[in-house]
């Protein structure tokens, strides 16, 4: 029982990670149908210039605070430089730009900052919470906390917004946003300004369980994207779900069966669910007469 | 035998009856139009007999045989073809090469005589490409047969799907709303194909909204409104019908209209 | 030119930045250093050094391009055993020394007559962790493994050697070395019946959160770490509190103010710690000390051989004798392509927050 | 109201449109006829600013046009339903109207849509599923619908009758004909040469990218070529 | 003059550039990548078939390219076959796992597809890197040489080992993009564009989009999986790596910065991609960063690959 508990802590800790990646995710797909690949980095954004600042003196919320600004203004840049001049390509190209935007901020990352591997405290100390016979880190319920809080958010910004349904009818179809009055560039700035934002967030509340090096944004991308894909890719909740979703059958795998292949179970369980429901658990089937 | 026949074919979308309980016949060289208001389900019929979508209850014969629900590439090969309201078109490929695509039952051959280049190959491929000039022709639309697909504009492209769908050597042929986007002029042009292939021995299923084009090539008409079919007959008579002219024309001048 | 040219091809980025990137520096700084000097018999030496990031493929080209373009007299580098086993194809055919900077057994077992590598082998570490737990009356222990190929080339041979020191491994888990959590593996290994102590070969982030792990399940056995961690940053990211007590067998470098006056390590390892820690300002790491001892063995061996032709180079690296390096004293010969001996390895301990030397 | 002057446009290296001059003065219905691949839904892409132009000029309410975002264009009171419809099918129907509305926040918004559930009861109906489940027809109402929610000076029709049925098509030039008393200007683009004819009240002649013939409804429709060529008769 | 087929044309400057570049070569080492480019080449144009024409993405195509290797370093050891042969064995092990994962995956579509793949080849690259026992773990395993060479030797032709592999690896890149250009033009290349056309449309004409997907998924395996074993073979050692998630992405990338649709472009991808990082060791420390804004740059200039872009570029100014 007590066995049980400790496995599920783990896998929430660990899922409430992936779901912030996830999330990450929907906004820029909802907004242009890409997935960005560069999110990943902005999470190791968020964890290494939250480390710098704190190193150089700044107190941790502030260090946080510029992490998330200053990323969020990367992913604009990022839009600015490389996705808007290549408007009208195809999706695979975006793809593409997306991965070589991947590479560069890794490659930047271990110029402008180091290679090593860093963390910063916990924001609530690191005296491990009891519940029953099982542990969790007080830092475990801030990410949770901080998943539960991006979702909610998101929800709201997509369903109860005039300017989150902008984002939709923007990646539903550009033309007619335009011709409804729609600026998608701004849409597009936006969405991306977001999702930096979140991805970075995801890297200052993941950090302290998780440490960050200029190398583990293409992990976190990996499994966010895995997360979002068994949701269904563009729908808050379904991030949400499949992030927790991995993390969990991945602990519970590590812990009854075999650790070796938690992963496996985690991606068999994925194409189990897409043979059934290929568009993953709660993401909506396009509708397109003929 | 009836070549196409179909019997009390029916659907729901979210509990909504979108069809429910038609009925119809086709026969070679016959011409039958299925007319009604928006939404009344033409496009639903159409998309249940090609198997497109699964129907909820009926069934659909051709030469007798019971092809209900049956993948659209099998119907293909027994003979069924037809257009789209919504456009399908290969964007990626060639106005030859979409014509040609029609051929595929026709031109396909081994993968690995393909993938070899065998002589079996090529032959299959150039005859295939000599049958879709001649249809581009028959459109006219052989001038722009290099161009892609892409970028025709729409009239061009509704008449493109009519020669890639002749190009199967249809038994029963499926026009959804072939003259939209065509004036009066442009009509009578495909008024005349549908004719012709009519009087080859095609057994054809039209949807259109042009009464022009309906009553004057219809052998028989179908009227559906709200998913039931409402009345059918000769096109002169439907269009007399009181209950046609309140759900559908709105005059009867409608139906013979010269716009 | 007169010039010896020596080629590095290490894996400076990609996943085992961590070993290629201490090792790049090393290499650079000493490559300077000797030059300022005046280089080996008056001839200054040029090094040729490329990342592979890690990767076997690249490591080949890379190995190719050495010795068919660059046309350099030895090689060192080979982060990884798969960069290593790429590179010591090439050299072997083309006959040229390669010095390998990676740790599995395989590379030198069975000897091949151009291949001497200089970290001592993950067997090695075993077994020094063994007689440490063999001494504290340690018999069944439960083992937790990174599954990279530092972690899983360890696991592979701890549970080979382990019966030889009569233990047993009740448990074997592993973690992916990008997992952020290894709770659930600790709780299944604190479940097993009669664990007395944990293992962990591991390197980068993952022995950290086992650490953090270890103490937040408030699991109050030994835990062993590898040497694969062997550096203050280590200390750092797992916490000073959880790291407390934690044991691994590491290299005099990590202890270097520790080691006796009279070690005849302390003066090699000062020197080089000294000295990278200036320049670079970081921490001085076990696997740049690799590189040190792998630039040292090639120094020693064109001093005496007396000539840059690889045959030479060759044989003189097979006659090195008593050679003191930051890992240890290198005796090789015909048969032993290494040439150290499990004294090489220290266990250390941490206490107070630092590393000490466990008696 | 609206004048366009030696407009110019192409797809690629290739010119579509050469040269185009057109005017519409306000409260006009003006027509424009052609046949497929004449060049009209390049015109109206290039009016509302989904095209580029490569030359020329298009001046709205005395202002230079040619110069604004497409997305701005509505605020200036030019709004545009387009060829192939262009709903966004993933957003349900009234989610589309709303969209259409986006630059407005007041409460004329939801009279603005009773009055579009009034035209088109079919759209009241299905209000909450998905557009892109609609019927063909329905689609190009919802279109004409939702152009109509963004409060246009000026609207531009690409074929608005098309795959509707002749008692909505009738309904339709209704509407137009009423958007007239509105004070809203219309440029319509029509294969229903016909009934855009005795609706409007000039229409221009376009063939292969340019104009060729101009003149008052009531003259085109009596025109022998006119009627030979485009109205079939 | 009768004007060249785009089919020959290719072929003729992909023989020219086997053939004539070894002139240029300054030493052994410019053999080995050209080898490297070939043997990348080949693999790209599985995914010219999967992705360019048939327009499916796949994210685990490297795990197809680690069964080849690993079967080339295992087979003969463990069945003693010779390691031609377990190329082979390679291919229709391969082949066979294509088609059994492809029925149930390529239902889905775009990045679920990428997704279902992405899985597939994690598993496989995970079996390789965890069954220490058969395969060596992550250390990797030694591959047996293929004995071509000494063969060669018999007959009089004495080439070094750079140069035979160049050749071998270059011959194969011929036959392979001799194969995907002649199913091109065929009718079954043609109902392979249909189906990303309009996969609705492509079934009314009566094409099997399921089995159509299918073969050219198993066909794009075949590809991989030769590549994977001529590394292995050219390589004599083989790591995991191989059929990792990063040469997954590897290939799709050289596919996409080439052109995707057409062959010749997507091998003169892979040949700038695997050029690139030799280039940029000038920069060093900087190669990462440099090779990101490259990608970048393409991309955004070139939108539809290096190679359909220039041809529009050259042809616009011709007119
Ligand atoms: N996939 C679907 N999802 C939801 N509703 C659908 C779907 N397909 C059809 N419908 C509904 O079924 C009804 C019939 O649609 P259908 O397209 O068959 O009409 P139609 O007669 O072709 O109309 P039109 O003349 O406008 O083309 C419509 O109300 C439509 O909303
Ligand atoms: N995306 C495109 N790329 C290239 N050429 C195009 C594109 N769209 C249209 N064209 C060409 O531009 C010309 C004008 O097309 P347009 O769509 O404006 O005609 P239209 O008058 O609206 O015809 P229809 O009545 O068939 O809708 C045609 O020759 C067409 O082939
Ligand atoms: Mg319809
Ligand atoms: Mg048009």
């Amino acid at each position: 029982m007590s066995e049980l508990l400790q496995f599920l802590f783990s896998g929430l800790t660990v899922g409430a990670v992936y779901a912030l990646v996830a999330l990450g995710f929907t906004i820029i797909y909802n907004a242009s149908d890409v997935v960005n690949f560069a999110q990943g980095e902005f999470v190791m954004l968020g964890g290494m210039i939250t480390w710098f600042a704190y190193q150089a003196g700044l107190p941790l919320p502030l260090a946080a605070l510029v992490a998330i600004l200053a990323t969020a203004a990367l992913g604009v840049t990022l839009n600015k430089l490389a996705i808007e001049p290549a408007r009208g390509a195809p999706v695979v190209s975006l793809i593409i730009i997306t991965i070589g935007a991947s590479v560069f901020i890794q490659g930047a990352a271990q110029q402008v900052f180091d290679k090593q591997i860093h963390s910063f405290p916990a924001f609530s100390g690191d005296t491990p919470l009891r519940v029953l016979e099982a542990t969790i880190q007080p830092q475990s319920l801030w990410v949770i906390g901080g998943a539960l809080v991006v979702f909610v958010g998101l929800w709201l910004f997509f369903t109860r917004t005039l300017i989150g349904r902008a984002v939709l009818a923007t990646s539903n179809n550009r033309l007619a946003a335009q011709l409804v009055g729609i600026n998608t560039n701004f849409v597009m700035t936006l969405s991306f300004a977001l999702s930096a934002g979140i991805g970075a967030l995801a890297g200052v509340l993941a950090t302290p369980i998780t440490l960050t090096a200029y190398n583990v944004g293409i992990g976190f991308a990996l499994k966010g994207f895995a997360g979002a894909m068994l949701g269904g890719m563009g729908n808050p909740k379904g991030a949400l779900v499949g992030g927790f979703l991995i993390g969990l059958i991945e602990a519970l795998t590590a812990g009854y069966l075999s650790s070796t292949y938690k992963e496996a179970v985690a991606f068999v369980v994925i194409l189990l669910v897409l043979f059934f429901m290929p568009q993953g658990l709660f993401g909506s089937k396009s509708t397109e007469r003929v | 035998m009836t070549l196409l026949s179909i019997e009390g074919l029916g659907i729901a979308f979210g509990g909504i009856k979108a069809v429910h309980d038609v009925s119809l016949k086709v026969d070679p060289g016959e011409i039958v139009s299925i007319i009604g208001p928006n939404g009344a389900g033409k496009t639903t019929l159409f998309n249940m007999i090609s198997g497109i979508y699964q129907p909820d209850s009926g069934c659909v014969l051709l030469e007798g045989e019971d092809v209900t629900g049956m993948a659209p590439f099998r119907l293909a090969s027994r003979g069924m073809s037809r257009t789209f309201q919504n456009l399908q078109i290969f964007q990626n490929m060639t106005v030859l090469e979409n014509a040609i695509a029609g051929f595929h039952l026709q031109e396909r051959g081994a993968v690995l005589a393909d993938l070899l280049h065998l002589p079996s190959s090529r032959r299959r491929a150039r005859a295939a490409e000599a049958g879709a000039r001649a249809l581009l022709a028959r459109v006219g639309l052989e001038r722009a047969a290099d161009r892609e697909a892409g970028s025709l504009s729409y009239g061009s492209l509704k008449r493109l799907e009519i020669a890639r769908a002749l190009a199967l050597r249809p038994k029963v042929l499926l026009l959804d709303e072939p003259a939209a986007g065509c004036n009066a002029v442009e009509t009578e042009e495909i008024d005349q194909l549908i004719a012709e292939v009519a009087a080859s021995g095609v057994a054809i299923l039209l949807v259109e909204h042009d009464m022009k084009l309906v009553m004057r090539i219809s052998s028989h008409v179908v009227v559906l409104d709200q998913g039931e079919k409402i009345a059918e007959g000769a096109p002169a008579e439907v269009s007399r019908d009181p209950a046609v002219i309140a759900a559908y024309l709105g005059s009867e001048e409608a139906a013979h209209a010269d716009g | 030119s007169a010039e010896i040219k020596i080629g590095a091809s290490v894996s400076a980025t990609g996943p085992a930045a961590f070993l290629g990137d201490p090792e790049a520096k090393t290499l650079e700084m000493l490559v300077e250093e000797i030059n300022a000097k005046g280089g080996i018999n008056g001839e200054k030496i040029e090094l040729v050094l490329y990342d592979d990031g890690g990767d076997p493929n690249k490591a080949r080209t890379f190995a190719t391009r050495l010795i068919e373009n660059d046309e350099v007299q030895a090689i060192i580098g080979g982060s990884t055993t798969g960069t290593s086993m790429s590179i010591l194809s090439v050299a072997e055919d083309a006959e040229i020394p390669f010095i390998s900077l990676a740790g599995a057994i395989d590379i030198v077992q069975p000897v091949k007559p151009y291949t001497f590598k200089t970290p001592h082998t993950d067997r090695m570490a075993c077994q020094k962790i063994f007689e440490d737990m063999q001494k504290r009356g340690i018999e069944t222990i439960g083992m937790i493994s990174g599954t990279d190929g530092f972690g899983a080339s360890m696991q592979a041979q701890c549970k080979d050697v382990a019966g030889e020191y009569g233990i047993k491994i009740a448990a074997d888990e592993t973690y992916d070395p990008k997992d952020a959590d290894m709770t659930a593996q600790l709780t299944k290994i604190r479940n097993t019946e009669g664990v007395q102590a944990v293992l962990n070969p591991g390197f980068g982030q993952g022995p950290a959160i086992v650490t953090r792990n270890y103490r937040q399940l408030g699991i109050e056995l030994p835990l062993y770490q590898s040497h694969g961690v062997a550096s203050d940053g280590f200390i750092e990211l797992a916490g000073k509190d959880a790291v407390e007590g934690v044991r691994l067998p590491g290299t005099a470098l990590l202890v270097a103010d520790l080691l006796a006056e009279d070690d005849p390590q302390k003066p090699v390892v000062m020197a080089y710690k000294t000295a990278y820690e200036e320049r670079h300002n970081e921490p001085v790491s076990t696997f740049g000390g690799y590189a040190h001892d792998g630039f040292a063995l090639l120094v020693d061996a064109l001093t005496r051989a007396g000539s840059a032709e690889p045959e030479a180079i060759r044989d003189a690296l097979e006659a090195t004798s008593a050679l003191v390096g930051t890992t240890g004293v290198y005796t090789m010969s015909a048969e032993d392509h290494l040439g150290l001996d499990l004294s090489a390895f220290r266990m250390l301990e941490v206490k107070g927050g630092t590393w000490s030397l466990v008696e | 109201m609206l004048t366009v002057e030696g407009l110019r446009s192409r797809y690629g290296r290739i010119e579509v449109l050469h040269g185009i001059d057109l005017h519409v003065d306000s409260g006009e219905i003006v027509t424009v006829v052609g046949a497929n691949g004449a060049g009209k839904t390049t015109l109206l892409r290039c009016l509302s600013g989904v095209q580029p132009l490569s030359s020329g000029t298009i001046t709205f309410r005395g202002e230079p046009l040619h110069l604004v975002p497409a997305y701005r264009r509505l605020a200036r009171g030019l709004a545009h339903s387009p060829e192939g419809r262009q709903i966004f099918t993933n957003l349900t129907v009234e989610e589309n109207l709303r969209l259409g509305a986006f630059l407005y926040t007041d409460e004329r918004v939801e009279k603005d849509m009773d009055d579009a559930f009034q035209m088109f009861p079919i759209l009241k109906e299905k209000r909450n599923l998905v557009a892109g489940g609609l019927s063909g027809g329905q689609q190009q109402m919802l279109a004409m619908a939702r152009a109509l929610m963004g409060r246009p000076f000026c609207l531009l029709l690409d074929e608005p009758s098309m795959g509707l049925a002749p008692i909505v098509v009738q309904q339709i030039f209704e509407v137009i004909s009423g958007l007239k008393a509105l004070g809203v200007t219309v440029l319509l683009v029509e294969q229903n040469a016909f009934g855009a004819l005795k609706i409007a009240d000039r229409g221009y002649v376009m063939e292969t990218g340019r104009i060729t013939m101009q003149g008052p409804s009531e003259e085109l429709i009596s025109n022998p070529r006119i009627r030979e060529a485009y109205l079939g008769l | 003059m009768p004007r060249l087929s785009a089919k020959s044309a290719t072929l003729l400057v992909l023989a020219a550039l086997v053939v004539v570049s070894p002139l240029f070569f300054p030493s052994g080492y410019y053999y080995r990548v050209g080898a490297l480019i070939f043997v990348n080449g080949l693999a790209v144009t599985g995914i010219v078939i999967l992705t360019g024409y048939a327009g499916q993405i796949s994210l685990g195509h490297a795990g197809f390219a680690g069964i080849g290797g690993y079967a080339c370093a295992l087979a003969p050891v463990h069945l003693g076959l010779p390691p031609a042969l377990a190329a082979v064995l390679g291919v229709l092990i391969s082949g066979a796992l294509a088609y059994l994962v492809g029925r149930p995956i390529l239902r889905l579509k775009g990045y679920y597809l990428a997704v279902a793949t992405l899985g597939f080849g994690i598993l496989v690259s995970m079996v390789l890197n965890n069954e220490r026992q058969l395969t060596g773990g992550p250390d990797g395993i030694i591959v047996p040489d293929l004995g071509l060479r000494g063969l060669l030797k018999d007959w009089g032709l004495n080439i070094s080992n750079g140069e035979f592999w160049y050749f071998f690896c270059g011959i194969a890149l011929l036959i392979g993009a001799w194969i995907a250009l002649n199913l091109r033009q065929s009718p079954t290349g043609r109902a392979l564009r249909a189906l990303h056309g309009s996969e609705i449309a492509a079934q009314t004409v009566g094409i099997d989009v399921a089995r159509l997907k299918l073969q050219a998924f198993v066909i794009s395996a075949v590809y991989a999986s030769v590549a994977g074993s001529l590394l292995a073979l050219q390589n004599k050692f083989i790591t995991p790596d191989v059929a990792g998630f990063m040469h997954s992405i590897e290939m799709v990338t050289m596919a996409v910065l080439g052109g995707a649709g057409s062959v010749l472009g997507a091998i003169l991808g892979a040949g700038v991609l695997t050029l690139l990082p030799q280039v940029l060791t000038v920069f060093a420390e900087f190669e990462q960063l440099v090779l990101g804004l490259v990608m970048m740059l393409m991309m955004i200039f070139l939108r539809e690959g290096l190679l359909p872009s220039l041809l529009r570029k050259l042809r616009g100014r011709d007119e």
